[in-house]
């Protein structure tokens, strides 16, 4: 038996992987279904020295995470659909400010307060453009135990990388479910540190000044160097300035940083897509089923393949493209009315052949459903 | 000026309208800063929207200018991760008590130990002159045009009972009493608040026929008594200024510091 | 091995969704082998309808729900009504005497067992039913070994409260022995 | 042993930043302080300031500076 193998629930998992990547700082509001998350933090956050406090709400959460970061911490808060939502405004800080965080939302049915207990998939778009204002984001997902440890480190190595905030779109299902988990030693995964300002006291240090590669060092809130962080368009000592010139430059600066970068920051998995007619696009729990519907087939002869999505903004149009080229029918399996489904049309040459397999009443969609589905699609002639 | 070391001076003159008290606040605190000898690389001032927020752009501090109300809570973070830094979180009435109510509550619960300067002015400037939680029954506001029906808060009051451990309140024109309290503020080790009556003559005195900044400065002296004094005794309807409350109770982050002891065992 | 895909249901409080955890749990750690627990639940903490289910396989497990068991566990009249139907045919149901009439014939082979009353009576402490109902579970599958289970008890039950458990898992086992004839 | 009362030796005032509000001038106890032209504060009866320092302390622009030598 291996030291390092847990039975544990997806949110832990998570929780696991937020300790494992350097996590120091989490801040919460209690909801189902992210609580075990909060519960975990609360625990073991000050047995390493780490700090966890739970706010009065989720707005108080994200801004006293974004405080935290500032200083030089590690940050992250956990919530789900109506808790997201109240983070909305604090999360376009984060972008604007460009202050490294990771939010995770286990979605849950809603809108509003929905399906407490129930899964949804329904917050893709949401965390896409849910907060106001042009900008890009990024959110990641995972359907395993031991994908959502490390999709989770990725998660906090991207909001460091490109100091923005990085959203965790996990489900109740993966949330709640119990599996293994294999915790990684130590440096197993690779993890990013604080990108820290080489500047010395007394030279002019710019916050806002990318280096040649588009990166910010940071200085810490308390440190040598003292700077201006506002939510207002801001010049590169981080000063409120309404110049058409600094306004283009910095939105452009915060879209291209994260759209520049989609290649590195795509997470994919993919099962039989070389050969197959049909290939199912899925991801968080709804990926289980597909992969499951998958490999039954295959036993019976039959060519379906799945490309799951990990990365889901910056969107993988370019992979999804690639993927789907030579495929005759694409079964995005999801739990929305066809969040990604819209955004795989985009991708392919031939949106018509583009077929959404959902369940949008709380319950995991089953095996079963997707293959009723594919019968359809079949019996269309495809 | 020795307080004009703690001033980004490149922004100056600010954008604060002619006789507005926001202007003294900043002055007061400044002078509170100088005289507690604090190092500049030591302070957070994190303020939230409106033009009370303004005042983070003007000294060389840490400084972070964030969303409405929200500015206590971004303010725990930083206090939280770095409870050696003297935490400064000046906010308008708007501000502190309508959007940021919730927040101002549970921090005041916590006594998280920061300072929170209500710069009091009854009214919503940077917008227009709309009603603000402290205008006050009858008041004038755009959003009033037939006289307020809203009842205002005790700062004060309300302070105390959410269990802050240091209330004063003083005026922009007892500008001494002011930067002694501002300072005694920042000493306190605990949640403080310091309410500042704030003068708008452009949003609230005109609208309420207040006269000028001058005028308003004349109202603050006439119709504020010290608490526990001769003149309070003698006119009970008259503002009290003064520390209402200063005890001690734990504080937040030495607290939390003692449970990671608990926690890592060591204790 | 084949799927198994057990189910165990009840009402809040009985303790079924820890009795799947605890079975699991053991599948995963010393038994070498892959499995997931769900569970769902109403709002209300306490009384409600409430079903963990667990797959256990040496192949990996992807749905992690259990459409059709082949073992299913009834601690209430109500949970046999609404489930037994889905039990797969040939599959093995075990309810719980006291709180369960089965009503009409399930292709099953069925153990009614007083669980509640031998537990009442030779623990005296009805809080352990689930672990007693583990007991019973483990020794007609085989699916986990008896002592790995109580390694796994061992860890999850504070001391105070080990020898109770270890005690009604026991008590569960015979009971299943005792009826398998 | 009583410390001398300072002695006052100007008023610095930062033009560009004063507002003409007239506060110091309003408040001053010796009327020392009156606006000028172009609605700045100037000393204009410097002689009878006791450098009491309150046209510095309550300026909302932070304009005033008074210089006295203790």
């Amino acid at each position: 038996m291996s030291r390092h193998l847990k039975f544990v629930q997806g949110n832990v998992a998570c929780a696991e992987a937020a300790l494992y990547a350097g996590l120091e700082f989490f801040a919460g509001y209690p909801i189902t279904p992210s609580s075990e998350i909060a519960e975990f933090m609360a625990k073991r956050l000050p047995q390493s020295g780490g700090k966890f406090i739970q706010m009065e709400d989720e707005i108080a959460s994200i801004c006293a995470i974004i405080g935290a970061s500032l200083t030089g911490r590690k940050v992250m808060t956990a919530t789900s659909g109506p808790g997201f939502s109240l983070m909305q405004e604090a999360l376009g800080y984060a972008v604007m400010t460009e202050i490294p965080c990771v939010i995770v939302n286990v979605q849950r049915g809603g809108p509003s307060t929905g399906l407490p207990t129930h899964v949804s998939q329904g917050d893709v778009n949401q965390a896409r453009y849910g907060t106001h204002g042009e900008h890009a984001i990024v959110a990641l997902t995972a359907s395993t135990h031991q994908d959502i440890f490390a999709i989770t480190v990725d998660a906090f190595n991207f909001a460091e990388t490109y100091r923005t905030p990085v959203i965790l779109l996990l489900d109740e299902t993966t949330g709640h479910l119990r599996e293994r988990l294999d915790v990684p030693k130590k440096d197993e995964i690779a993890t990013v540190g604080r990108l820290k300002t080489s500047v010395q006291q007394g030279v002019d240090y710019h916050p806002y000044l990318p280096r040649e590669d588009g990166r910010l060092p940071m200085s810490d809130f308390g440190g040598a160097h003292r700077y201006n962080v506002t939510g207002l368009f801001h010049d590169m000592w981080g000063f409120p300035t309404e110049s058409p010139k600094i306004v283009y430059g910095l939105i452009r600066h915060l879209v291209d940083k994260i759209e520049h970068n989609a290649d590195q920051m795509t997470r994919w998995k993919e099962y039989y897509t070389d050969d197959a007619p049909t290939v199912l696009i899925s991801y968080g729990a709804a990926s289980r089923s597909a992969l499951h519907l998958v490999e039954n087939r295959r036993k019976r002869g039959e060519k379906l393949g799945l490309l799951e999505l990990q990365t889901l903004w910056p969107f993988p149009h370019a992979l999804v493209r690639e993927k789907c080229r030579h495929a005759r029918a694409v079964v995005v399996v999801e739990m929305n009315m066809g969040q990604v489904l819209q955004q795989v049309k985009l991708a392919v040459d031939q949106p018509e052949k583009v077929f959404l397999a959902n369940r949008i009443d709380g319950e995991l969609i089953t095996p079963t459903d997707i293959q009723n589905i594919i019968h359809v699609i079949q019996g269309k002639g495809v | 000026m020795p307080v004009r070391d703690y001033l980004r001076e490149r922004f100056f003159p600010h954008m604060w309208c002619p006789g507005c008290g926001h202007g003294t606040v900043l002055n007061a605190l400044l002078r509170a800063v100088e005289k507690l000898g604090l190092d500049k690389n030591d302070i957070v001032m994190v303020s939230g929207i409106g033009c009370s927020a303004r005042i983070s752009g003007y000294v060389d501090f840490h400084t972070m200018h964030t969303l409405h109300g929200r500015a206590l809570a971004f303010a725990t973070g930083v206090k939280m991760s770095r409870p050696e830094l003297t935490v400064l979180v000046p906010m308008g009435d708007g501000d502190a008590l309508a959007i940021g109510g919730n927040h101002f509550l549970h921090a005041a619960r916590r006594n998280i130990d920061m300072t929170a300067i209500i710069m009091n002015n009854r009214i919503y400037g940077m917008t227009g002159g709309q009603f603000s939680p402290l205008t006050g029954y009858g008041c004038f506001g755009t959003t009033a045009p037939y006289g307020n029906v809203d009842h205002d808060f005790d700062v004060v009051e309300l302070s105390t009972a959410a269990g802050a451990t240091f209330v004063a309140r003083s005026t922009t024109y007892h500008v001494i009493e002011l930067a002694d309290i501002i300072k005694k503020a920042i000493t306190h080790k605990g949640f403080s608040v310091v309410e500042v009556l704030s003068q708008c003559p452009t949003n609230f005195g005109r609208r309420n026929q207040l006269g000028s900044a001058v005028e308003m400065l004349e109202t603050y002296k006439k119709q504020t008594v010290p608490l526990n004094s001769k003149a309070a005794q003698d006119a009970p309807d008259k503002i009290r200024r003064g520390i209402f409350v200063e005890k001690e109770r734990p504080e937040y982050s030495n607290e939390y510091k003692k449970m990671i002891r608990t926690a890592t065992g060591e204790s | 091995m084949a799927k198994t895909r057990l189910v165990f249901s009840g009402s809040g409080g009985q303790g079924v969704i820890t009795a799947g955890i605890i079975i699991a749990e053991t599948a995963v750690l010393h038994e070498g082998l892959n499995a997931v627990q769900t569970q769902s639940y109403g709002a209300e903490a306490r009384g409600g309808a409430t079903r963990s289910d667990v797959i256990i396989s040496d192949a990996p497990i992807y749905f992690p729900k259990v459409v059709q068991p082949n073992i299913l566990v009834c601690l209430t009249q109500t949970a046999y009504t609404k489930y037994v139907p889905s039990l797969r045919p040939g599959g093995l149901l075990i309810t719980d005497t006291r709180w369960v009439s089965i009503e009409k014939t399930v292709d099953a082979r069925r153990f009614e067992l007083p669980l509640t009353d031998t537990v009442s009576e030779k623990i005296g402490n009805s809080v352990v039913l689930n672990i007693a109902m583990l007991g019973a579970v483990v020794r007609l599958t085989e699916v986990v070994s008896p002592d790995a289970v109580k390694k796994v008890i061992k860890n999850r039950v504070p001391k105070d409260y080990l020898e109770l458990n270890e005690t009604a898992f026991d008590v569960g086992f015979d009971l299943a022995k005792k009826n398998q004839t | 042993m009583s410390k001398d009362k300072p002695t006052y030796k100007e008023h610095r005032v930062e033009r560009e930043w004063c507002k003409g509000c007239g506060i110091c001038v309003h408040f001053c106890p010796k009327n020392v302080l009156a606006l000028d032209q172009e609605q700045k504060v100037m000393a204009a009866r410097p002689e009878d300031c006791i450098c009491c320092r309150l046209c510095e302390y309550r300026c909302p622009d932070l304009a005033i500076e008074v210089i006295c030598e203790d």
